[in-house]
């Protein structure tokens, strides 16, 4: 019965595969209408300058461009510039400075992609260049570079940010018997979903009506901000549709708004004509928005005999140009406090300053929940940290500090009160699965050949789901998440939701809520998600917060449906409803199994032979607004072979123990899982992205920004603990990102302990094979 | 492929038509030289089920088989197809019956967002007509020119397995 | 990338002075010059094509002579751009006579090149840059040394 | 990314091409497996006003021996990576295919583009130096046959005139008793190499280097020839300090530079590495192992 149900924790096989396999998924790029044009985009090769001239001439002879538009263009419409999600504001093009190389000068619109891209060819700008600062630290010193002249405060620095008790903490650190301090920078990455951005804009000026097709994580909230930007020109919001079409992946990188958005609204309100702007890969990598680029200085307080009992933490949080970051409002440096991580420190104290540079504004997770994976790299990376300086085994001093299952819910000392959790038993099973004890003997006796194998763990925690409205917005829009639900007569199922998929299988998962609920067969329950037309209002899928608020949303929509149907089904046993239970997906008379009447049964009722005095119909509608962020963890082991002749790294094996609370899905948690360690393998040893002093990118297209391969990624091992959340409806936490906020110190933590007898502490990511060998010359062990 | 009838711009112009079978189907159509075989696929044609993932041939979104092999059309001049054959995502499914391809990736999770799918997919198509028990180190050899975000591969493998398999059973069947 | 050299030229430096200052002659010894607009004595826009191999790149630049200390050193800074791409050249130049007839010439060049040229092609640039150096200053000599045919 | 346009027509056969090429004034470009020139013609860093195409021309995708191994410049590298004369005596060959980009562009890529682009970073071309071979070019005056080291002349530059192609690759026959290897190190599958090394050598009866030959990939501005690290193993036993010696020299000839893809000392010290563990694999496979 529950098999052909599919509700929660059955591996159904997805929905969503039927239009993929077949070709036939629609992404905003096979999007065509009649009289289309196509928008393409000039950019600016240097990273700071004065732009004297932008001549449009060449580029507006050739036959088939439309029109040219740069800032100046903007100007009388109030476009040029746009606010952001942190409350700076962004260009939209300029009108006399770029700030950064690939900043967007001149759009060209044409009726053919291929002319569109000769017309951007053709635009000649007359650049003069400025000085150039990429370096933040460099940019918060006196007499820097001025990146942004538009501001009243005349330097680079955009805000500070603290949190937790300074002077509990300072007096900590100096009373401890202990201290660690490391240094890490975590890079600039990108999270290059193997689709990019793009949109189609078809304003119909009879009807005043805007259509957007667009690639974006949060439709509902680009409705609301392209009617607050642009309302104006009279864009009003009941006139805007926004439609999320099936996006190849989004990882973060589909929250914000970009210039070329802006530029496609606006060149199809000005031409009346649909206006496509597909961006490619290197204006992908180049100007949307980056992750991470932190500088962290990290301090660990402990006693001797291994007790952690503060942690002090001052970072440096490059935003490029304009501060764009797709954070929650209240929290500029996102939830970065939750760098406590798995251990009850007593005292912790936390800043972060951004600072603005000439490079392309941000930062946006990558495929984490707002600046959570730079503090699981940073506790994690030091507390083997602490291991190496008091000598012990890294395992034994995690289980020896972790947060104890009985302290849940348990307050960090930076203010989180984390649900649920049980620290050592993953890791426990972790180390039982890959067979901890036996790989310390291995490398002892490896070492004692000279050769180089390394172990590393991870216990990471997690924080998802946000948000609870007492804290979370965006732009003042609270970050509920919805669902509404429609059964219909015949007992199947319409089901709406806030969030959008981007890969994640909501067709499919969401269903199976209902299905939990309702106890209507999976098949039977459609799930539509994306179009603001009929959808409910949502902040959108990114964060891992689909599940732990639009999936709460969900179950409880369906719970309200099920009070109804359970009075619906009273009256179609003849009994008081105090004497029916829901039991077996079935309505029954208590004692008495054989009196029952079926969901689809109570359904057709609802419209056929309802009760007097009801209103006709079966549907809710619900608004969750989650108690509190859920708290997902995991404990992950990695084993890495070091060839000392080149310096690579290989890993050999990698055990990933998740607790992402209830399973909906297990076959698409696992998938999840798989995923989210590669692009945790990812920034560990491949992916940066770099500037030089001019402010060239270094690593702008596939060809140098190093995704992994199927020949990179090993062959992942999974396993879980299953620890409920205690708040949420059905007891999930979310699971789309755990793996890539674990994995990073796993990978690093590894190679550092291939090579600790050596002396090593530390190396910053990636750990490149030329960083490696560096330090096998330097202790002389290289080939 | 007879070369008396392939292409050749006169002097200034810049289109010419070509004539390629792509799933079966023959198309005559006019082109630019310069236009790619996955522009002249999705824009002429409205053939979207192959992708644009990265311009710089590195990740395979847009692999087709052209006159029979795995090639990333976003790197091929649709003129030099003239003549030739294609067979693209679309073609997989025959009288209703999905490709064993197209269920391995389906019954093991090879997708998520379904982005890189179609390419991935015709990669492996090619690899199976080659070799009809490839190894997971040989499926991983042969996806190697095919990014994914989504999945880590793990799934992809098993799908590609998993389509071997029922193609291995499905051949002794016929035997 | 910064390039330098010295060069004996077996001309006198005042015909050195006049063929160096004078855009119609110097651009005569640029890479492949499709265009040369004179804007006025100290200005003009030349439109070269430059590059290794099958990477050839279209570039337009304006030039201005900065400096014009007659007859002995001159600045000039080249800007402009090719698809994607900017480039800027600041040289300067020193002329000293050795005799009436020859001249020696110190010249240094400062190329910054930027955009999707320098992402894609730098492993390229250096030695692509170098090589036109040389050829415009080979050029340069070649035609001061060659016999005066008007 | 979108190439700008030009005009294409399609050769006949290789005289067709010829007169096409000299019929553009030299600014007619071939196109092969396009691999390296239609990424290049998307950034717009390339924009020929003409491409010959030449893949139509038949006779020049064969593999056949005679005396000498001939690979016709239109081969692509999966077919010589597919073909069983170069997987039985060859297997340099088969190392070098295998490690060039990833499969599907090997589809398409030719290996005679893959020495006429003289990218310094391509890797036929070390393993062509290391195996001494030649490669033949035709041109309005006829054919010549052109030894390897005298085929790069720079980055992105051939020997090859403006309406010369190049049609064969002739590799002599190895000798008995003779082994080679291709060691090439890449950031990831895929990419170009952060340095490569072709070995190849042929052992005398009592196991001395008898001829030899080594190319290093990425270190300069065109593949290089290792003379000195040929010159030191020539006559002498593989031991581990002839094999040093070697590989210490092969690194001492090269010039690789700092980039994307490692500081230069760090290519120095692979280079190093790859040519003692090329060493290695070319003189166990030259006794008879794999």
């Amino acid at each position: 019965m529950a098999v052909e149900i599919g509700g929660i924790g059955h591996s159904v096989k997805r929905k969503e595969d039927a239009r993929f396999i077949r070709g036939k998924g629609k992404y905003v790029d096979d999007v065509k209408l009649p009289g289309m044009l196509y928008l393409d985009i000039a950019r600016s090769p240097l990273a700071h300058a004065r732009i004297k001239n932008i001549d449009t001439s060449k580029a507006l002879k050739i036959p088939g461009v439309v029109a040219v538009i740069t800032g100046k263009d903007l100007v009388p419409l109030n476009l040029h510039w746009m606010p952001t999600l942190m409350s700076d504001k962004q260009m939209v093009l300029p009108t006399d400075t770029v700030l950064y190389q690939a900043q967007e000068v001149a759009a060209v619109v044409a009726t053919e992609r291929y002319i569109a891209a000769d017309g951007v060819d053709a635009i000649e700008v007359d650049y003069e260049p400025l000085p150039v600062v990429v370096d933040p630290i460099k940019a918060l010193q006196p007499g820097a570079t001025l990146v942004r002249e538009d501001r009243e405060q005349k330097d680079n620095h955009i805000w500070h940010w603290e949190v937790g008790d300074k002077a509990g903490t300072d007096k900590a650190f100096k009373d401890a018997e202990v201290v660690v301090k490391q240094d890490l920078y975590i890079p600039r990455i990108h999270v290059s979903s193997i689709e990019t951005c793009g949109i189609v804009a078809s304003f119909d000026k009879v009807e005043g009506k805007l259509t957007v097709w667009m690639t974006t994580q949060a439709p509902h909230a680009i409705r609301t901000v392209i009617a607050l930007v642009a309302g104006h020109l009279g864009l009003a919001e009941h006139k805007i549709r926004v439609i999320s079409p099936d996006i190849g992946g989004g990882f973060g990188g589909k929250v914000p708004v970009y210039p070329g958005y802006v530029l496609a609204i606006g060149a199809s309100v000005l031409t009346g004509a649909p206006v496509k702007w597909i961006e490619d890969r290197a204006e992908n990598i180049q100007a949307d928005s980056f992750a991470r680029d932190y500088h962290i200085s990290a301090e660990l307080a402990a006693k001797k005999d291994g007790t952690m009992q503060a942690l002090r933490v001052k970072t440096i949080a490059d935003h490029g140009a304009f501060d764009a970051a797709a954070n929650p409002s209240k929290y500029p440096a996102g939830l970065f406090h939750i760098i406590t991580g798995s251990y009850p420190f007593e005292k912790s104290f936390v800043e972060v300053d951004g600072a603005y540079t000439n490079k392309p504004p941000g930062g946006i997770a990558y495929r984490c929940s707002f600046r959570v994976t730079e503090a699981a790299f940073t506790i994690e990376r030091l507390v083997d940290v602490l291991a190496l300086e008091l000598k012990r085994d890294p395992a034994e001093l995690r289980m020896q500090n972790f947060i104890p299952p009985t302290a849940f819910p348990y307050t960090s000392a930076l203010g989180w009160e984390y649900d649920s959790g049980d620290y050592g038993r993953a890791l426990r099973l972790a180390m039982d699965k890959i067979g901890y004890a036996e790989l310390r003997k291995e490398q002892a006796a490896k070492r004692a050949k000279g050769e180089l194998m390394g172990i590393g763990i991870s216990s990471f925690t997690e924080i998802v789901g946000a948000g609870p409205s007492k804290n979370f917005d965006i732009l003042g829009i609270k970050m509920f998440d919805s669902a509404e639900i429609r059964v219909h007569p015949t007992g199947k199922v319409m089901v709406r939701i806030g969030v959008k998929s981007q890969g994640q299988g909501h067709e499919t998962t969401f269903g199976q809520i209902v299905a939990e609920e309702l106890g209507i067969p999976v098949a039977d329950i459609a799930v539509e998600e994306g179009d603001t037309d009929t959808a409910p209002y949502g902040l959108g899928t990114y964060a891992s917060r689909s599940t732990p608020v639009a999936g709460g949303a969900t179950a409880i929509a369906a719970r309200k449906i099920r009070e109804k149907a359970k009075l619906i089904a009273a009256h179609l046993l003849e009994a008081n409803p105090d004497d029916v239970e829901w039991k077996d997906y079935k309505f029954q008379v208590k004692g008495v199994p054989a009196k029952s009447k079926t969901m689809q049964e109570v359904a057709f009722a609802a419209y056929t032979n309802h009760p007097q005095g009801m209103e006709a119909g079966l549907e809710a509608v619900d608004y969750y607004d989650p108690p509190n962020l859920t708290f997902p963890f995991g404990s992950y082991i990695c084993v890495v072979d070091i060839d000392r002749g080149t310096g690579e790294v290989k890993i050999r094996r990698f055990v990933a123990v998740d607790d992402c609370g209830t399973i909906i899905n297990p076959m698409i948690v696992e998938g999840q899982i798989h995923g989210g360690l590669t692009m945790g393998l990812a920034p560990a040893l491949y992916e940066q992205i770099t500037y030089d002093e001019q402010g060239n990118i270094q690593g702008g297209t596939f060809m140098d920004y190093l995704l992994p391969t199927a020949m990179e990624t090993p062959n992942w091992e999974t396993a879980k603990t299953t620890t409920p959340s205690p708040h949420h409806p059905i007891g999930a936490k979310g699971v789309g990102e755990s793996a890539t906020v674990g994995a990073p110190a796993a990978i690093a933590n590894a190679v550092v302990d291939a090579l600790a007898h050596l002396g090593v502490r530390h190396i910053d990511i990636p750990i490149t094979p030329w960083k490696v060998q560096k330090i096998l010359k330097e202790k002389g062990v290289a080939e | 492929m007879a070369v008396e009838t392939a292409p050749t711009t006169s002097k200034g112009q810049r289109t010419l038509k070509i004539h390629v079978t792509i799933n079966g189907a023959p198309h005559d159509v006019d082109v630019e030289a310069r236009t790619l075989l996955v522009h002249f696929l999705r824009e002429n044609l409205g053939m979207t089920g192959t992708h644009i993932g990265c311009d710089t041939t590195n990740c395979g979104a847009c692999t087709v088989l052209l006159n029979g092999r795995a090639v990333k059309s976003c790197t091929v001049f649709a003129v030099q197809a003239d003549q030739g054959t294609v067979a693209t995502v679309e073609g997989l499914e025959k009288d209703g019956k999905l490709h064993p391809i197209q269920e391995g990736f389906h019954q093991e999770h090879g997708l998520q967002c379904g982005f890189c799918t179609p390419g991935m997919m015709m990669t492996a198509v090619a690899l199976l007509e080659k070799n009809k028990q490839p190894t997971e180190l040989e499926i991983r050899e042969a996806i190697s020119g095919n990014l994914c975000r989504c999945t880590g591969y793990v799934n992809i493998v098993k799908s590609i397995d998993h389509a071997a398999r029922v193609m291995r059973e499905t051949a002794e069947g016929k035997a | 990338m910064r390039f330098e050299g010295t060069l004996d030229i077996a001309a006198p430096r005042d015909r050195v002075w006049s063929f160096l200052t004078d855009p119609k002659q110097v651009t005569t010894c640029a890479p492949d010059v499709q265009s040369l607009e004179v804007t006025d004595p100290h200005r003009f826009k030349v439109v070269v094509r430059a590059g290794v191999g099958p990477i050839k790149g279209t570039f337009t630049m304006n030039v201005e002579f900065t400096e014009l200390e007659e007859p002995g050193h001159a600045t000039v800074v080249a800007r402009g751009q090719a698809p994607g791409s900017a480039v800027e050249m600041r040289s300067t130049m020193d002329l000293a006579a050795l005799d009436g007839t020859r001249t020696t010439m110190k010249w240094a060049s400062d190329v910054t090149v930027s955009g999707m040229i320098q992402q894609v092609g730098a492993r390229l640039m250096q030695g692509a840059a170098d090589k036109i150096t040389q050829q415009v200053f080979s050029c340069i000599k070649a035609k001061l040394e060659a016999p005066v045919t008007a | 990314m979108i190439p700008a346009s030009f005009e294409y027509a399609v050769a006949r056969d290789v005289a067709h091409a010829i007169e096409l090429l000299t019929s553009s004034g030299g600014e007619g470009k071939v196109l092969a497996g396009g691999q390296s020139l239609i990424p290049l013609m998307k950034f717009r860093l390339a924009q020929p006003a003409f491409l010959v195409d030449i893949n139509r021309i038949s006779g020049l995708a064969q593999i056949r021996e005679n005396g000498d191994l001939r690979i016709g410049a239109l081969v692509r590298e999966a077919d010589l990576d597919m073909n069983p004369i170069v997987r039985e005596r060859y297997q340099i060959l088969v190392d070098t295919t295998r490690v060039i980009a990833d499969p599907l562009v090997r589809n398409m890529a030719t290996v005679g583009g893959n020495l006429a682009h003289a990218d310094p970073a391509n890797d036929h071309p070390a393993t062509m130096l290391a195996l001494r071979a030649s490669v033949v070019a035709r041109g309005p005056t006829g054919e010549r046959l052109i030894p390897i080291d005298e085929f790069f002349v720079d980055t992105f530059t051939t020997v090859l005139g403006p309406n010369e192609i190049l049609t064969e690759i002739r590799i002599p026959k190895p000798p008995a008793r003779s082994g080679g290897a291709y060691l090439k190190l890449e950031r990831k599958v895929g990419d170009f190499a952060i340095a490569g090394v072709a070995v190849m050598l042929a052992l005398d009866e009592k196991g001395k280097v008898g001829a030899v030959g080594i190319g290093v990939t990425n270190a300069g501005p065109t593949a290089i020839r290792a003379r000195k690290a040929e010159e030191i193993l020539r006559g002498q036993a593989t031991d581990d300090k002839t094999i040093a010696a070697a590989a210490a020299a092969a690194a001492g000839e090269s010039k690789p530079w700092s980039d994307l893809r490692g500081p230069a000392e760090y290519k120095l010290d692979v280079i190093r590495v790859l040519t003692q563990r090329a060493i290695r694999k070319a003189v166990a496979r030259a006794t008879g192992g794999k």
